[in-house]
């Protein structure tokens, strides 16, 4: 949580439970969006929002509940109340695509850097528990497959999955030096190359993550 | 098979968060909010102004229960005025909302009659903006470098479009420029071998053969990486820790383009 | 004689040690790298200058991989002006292939066909990404 | 030269990835590849054992020592590389393999039968570890589309007569032009088989 978040927090109590939990709500979806769009851009797998989907997935339960209870009981020109579920189906679809590709998203990381993934703690606090169980049986699935494929047949030397053969290390990790697009909530300052960079607030940018990345995890920054 | 990278964003995307943004309406009957996962919907009165995601704006307009209030942006006037920005500031991109495109394209396809102009005429005049702005950023493109670009004042969809190529572009000259400043790592070359995934490794193992007077000496045929699996029993190599290097300034020329809005600077 | 790169790669950087492979400075000294390369026909004085001259028409395609040996040999010969030269080169490339890139109807003639058949692998990526997404654009653009 | 087999290998992985469909396990070339390092082994082996012998052995010049490591550095070489080109193929297959279980489409036998017997097996596998996945976020489809929804709702046209459908918004009688407005997903396959026309 940060400073903002606690201010937030502040004026919401300030004005009663009941707008609390809409207010927390309304923040939920564009988290939820932004999130996603941080998954896709950046080239590191990011900390699982578990939080916030948790939240939200309440959410989703709640309207899915919702729709069968009313839809059940739907005539057919009670246009009212047709045109409401209409609102709250097409909101459902909404979320459930930015959960559904925030998700996938992920997936495809911890299938591309497994191996690098489990070999850093911090690394492996970013996944949530299914996912974990996902990456580890995946992985398992992965060295049958070679071993009864070929690799079981090879001598015993050559048997491990993690060198670096002729300099070139066949963990695949994520590329932080690829550029990405950034806006800037305020002005700032960064160092590529031992050059100083000077970034204005608003200014919009291309530079390679691994210069931005801490002003992207603190928020400072937005990828784009 | 060339798809484009993982990090693009489809148009359809990109014109689905521009159907989050708020919007003011005008309902024409009055209607009961609901409880949604985001933000309740409030009761509609007829006739009193409200706020809504774009969405919901489109929602309630076909069903004809709303006239959409058609943002100041989106006369015929205000484009012109930011079109004779775009001409005169050839360094600089006008403001315009972030996302102008989607939205005027939405409210021109699905609520034509809520327009104050004709619409013809700020289709035209958008065509014209979007035109200029185009222009301008494909300019900025010959100031591509391997350290930034700013880009300030592109909207998201403008951004997109020429993303993948920005930063493969970009991605490409910073894998040369580290290659000889690696100071004794396989960073640069490392990257650029790994670059591609799995198709680097197919990539690279085409062969070519170079000659030159009567030695040959090929020089193709390189591969590198691969994906791969861990065992648990872990060979002395471990995981070598990739931080970026950092090198001294290098001595390109500065050759600031006058004609192009993408600043590029440096020290 | 002829070595492929990923294999002429590490032999050149690599130093035969005539000991169990104990760094020593004085061991080092005396060693030599196992084979010495020779500069290969895309890096001749005459190649380069005709990058310098004319960089669009320089055809890359029979190089597959163009940059990535570059990238591999500069490293190893730490060739800075090498790296520079190309890098200007790719530039003045890529700011043509993302011209080339724009155009909708896939027709090219003359030159442009030309340069086009003489990309390298990377650049023929790059030009199909960014035709890729400007296409995608005018779609959603049409549409509706 | 060694290392050709694996080239080969590699080039066909670059030509499966432009296809739509998993092409034919290359048995024959993988056995030959893993020959191949077997006998590599079997060099590096022999250049050791006589490596050592000589370490002792002041009369053999420098320079000999020298070719001999150099052999033997190159042999090892050879193997990995050798290796890595199994593995880039076998996981390339692989990502194709996982690609067929999440786009959730019915194998067919022809797709079936150019996979190897052990990668029928991974398929029948991860298909399983990917619907337990998806089991424990039953609120959200995770096999779904990735495409953002657009038109939810849309509005159609009865061309012929279909008879009565049951959607969460209760039955519609589809009867010759009449019109209703109904959810795009309940009705996508009437409008491919030409009873509903959208307007």
């Amino acid at each position: 949580m940060n400073f903002n978040d606690i201010l937030k927090d502040f004026e919401t109590e300030a004005k009663g439970p009941k707008l609390e939990s809409d207010k927390h709500r309304a923040d939920d979806i564009q988290r939820l969006t932004d999130t996603w769009i941080k998954e896709k851009s950046v080239p590191e797998l990011l900390p699982y929002a578990g939080e916030l989907l948790d939240r939200l997935l309440v959410g989703v339960r709640k309207q899915i509940e919702f729709i069968e209870m009313n839809s059940i009981e739907l005539q057919q020109d009670e246009r009212e109340i047709k045109l409401l579920l209409v609102i709250v189906e097409n909101e459902l679809d909404r979320v459930q695509f930015l959960i559904r590709s925030y998700v996938r998203v992920r997936l495809s990381k911890i299938d591309k850097f497994a191996i690098y993934l489990r070999s850093e703690d911090e690394e492996l606090s970013k996944l949530s528990s299914n996912e974990t169980v996902y990456m580890e049986k995946h992985l398992e699935l992965l060295m049958d497959l070679y071993n009864s494929q070929f690799l079981a047949s090879m001598p015993e030397g050559l048997q491990a999955l993690d060198e670096v053969a002729a300099g070139i290390s066949m963990v695949e990790k994520p590329e932080y030096e690829r550029p990405v697009f950034v806006k800037c909530k305020r002005d700032n300052h960064v160092l590529i190359d031992d050059d100083e960079i000077e970034l204005t607030r608003n200014g919009i940018y291309v530079m390679r993550y691994s210069a931005i990345r801490d002003l992207v995890s603190n928020g400072e920054v937005m990828v784009l | 098979m060339t798809e484009l990278p993982p990090y693009h964003f489809t148009t359809s995307e990109i014109n689905f968060l521009a159907e989050q943004e708020s919007i003011t309406i005008l309902p024409r009957y009055t209607f009961n909010g609901t409880r949604l996962i985001g933000p309740r919907l409030p009761n509609l009165k007829a006739l009193h102004r409200q706020q809504v995601p774009v969405w919901i704006a489109l929602i309630l307009k076909k069903q004809d229960r709303c006239n959409v209030v058609i943002p100041d942006w989106l006369s015929v006037s205000f484009l012109k005025q930011r079109y004779d920005e775009e001409v005169n500031q050839p360094n600089n991109f006008s403001e315009l909302p972030w996302h102008w495109l989607p939205i005027a394209k939405m409210l021109l396809e699905k609520c034509s009659d809520d327009f104050i102009d004709a619409t013809h005429e700020v289709r035209s005049t958008l065509q014209d903006l979007r035109e200029i702005r185009q222009l301008k950023a494909r300019k900025g493109i010959k100031e591509l470098n391997e350290v930034y670009l700013q880009l300030d004042g592109l909207s998201l969809m403008e951004i997109n479009e020429i993303r993948p190529f920005i930063i493969e572009s970009m991605n490409q000259l910073r894998i040369l420029s580290q290659s000889v400043k690696g100071n004794g790592q396989f960073t640069g070359i490392e990257e650029a071998a790994e670059k591609e995934d799995v198709s680097g490794l197919l990539d690279e193992s085409e062969v070519g053969d170079y000659t030159r007077d009567s030695t040959r000496d090929s020089i193709a045929r390189d591969t590198a990486t691969t994906d791969s699996v861990a065992r648990d029993s872990i060979r002395g190599s471990g995981v070598r820790s990739r931080k970026p290097d950092t090198s001294y300034g290098d001595t390109r020329d500065e050759n600031d383009d006058e004609d192009s809005d993408v600043e590029y600077k440096k020290s | 004689m002829e070595l492929p790169m990923w294999l002429a790669d590490i032999l050149a950087v690599c130093a035969a040690q005539n000991d169990d492979g104990i760094d020593n400075a004085e061991e080092n000294a005396e060693t030599q790298a196992f084979i010495r390369l020779i500069e290969p026909e895309f890096f001749s004085k005459q190649f380069l200058n005709f990058i310098k001259s004319d960089t669009l028409k320089v055809n890359l395609a029979p190089f597959a991989y163009y940059y990535k040996i570059v990238a591999k040999w500069s490293y190893m010969f730490n060739d800075t002006e090498l790296v520079e030269l190309i890098s200007k080169m790719f530039v003045a490339r890529a700011s043509e292939i993302n011209g080339l890139s724009y155009k909708l109807n896939d027709q090219f003639s003359g030159d442009n066909q030309e340069f086009l058949n003489g990309l390298e692998n990377f650049e023929k990526r790059l030009f199909k990404m960014s035709h890729l997404s400007y296409k995608d654009m005018n779609n959603w653009i049409a549409k509706g | 030269m060694y290392g050709d087999q694996a080239t080969k290998l590699i080039l066909e992985s670059k030509r499966a990835q432009s296809l739509d469909k998993i092409p034919l396990y290359q048995h024959d070339q993988v056995r030959s590849i893993v020959r191949e390092i077997r006998d590599l082994q079997r060099e590096a082996d022999v250049l050791a054992e006589n490596n050592l012998s000589q370490l002792d052995d002041s009369a053999i010049p420098y320079a000999s020592d020298k070719v001999k490591q150099c052999q033997l550095f190159v042999t090892h070489l050879c193997m990995r590389r050798d290796k890595r080109c199994l593995l880039a193929y076998q996981r390339q297959r692989a990502n194709q393999i996982d690609g067929l279980v999440w786009s959730n489409v019915e194998v067919d036998r022809e797709s079936m039968e150019n996979l190897s017997q052990h990668e029928q097996e991974y398929l029948s596998r991860y298909n399983e570890l990917v619907s337990e996945f998806k089991g424990a976020m039953s609120e959200v489809d995770l096999g779904g589309s990735l495409e953002p929804p657009s038109d939810v709702f849309i509005d159609v046209r009865v061309l012929k007569d279909a008879g009565e459908i049951q959607t969460e918004y209760g039955v519609f009688n589809l009867t010759k032009d009449s019109q209703f407005f109904v959810r795009q997903a309940d009705v996508e396959r009437l409008i491919q088989q030409g009873y509903l026309m959208r307007l």
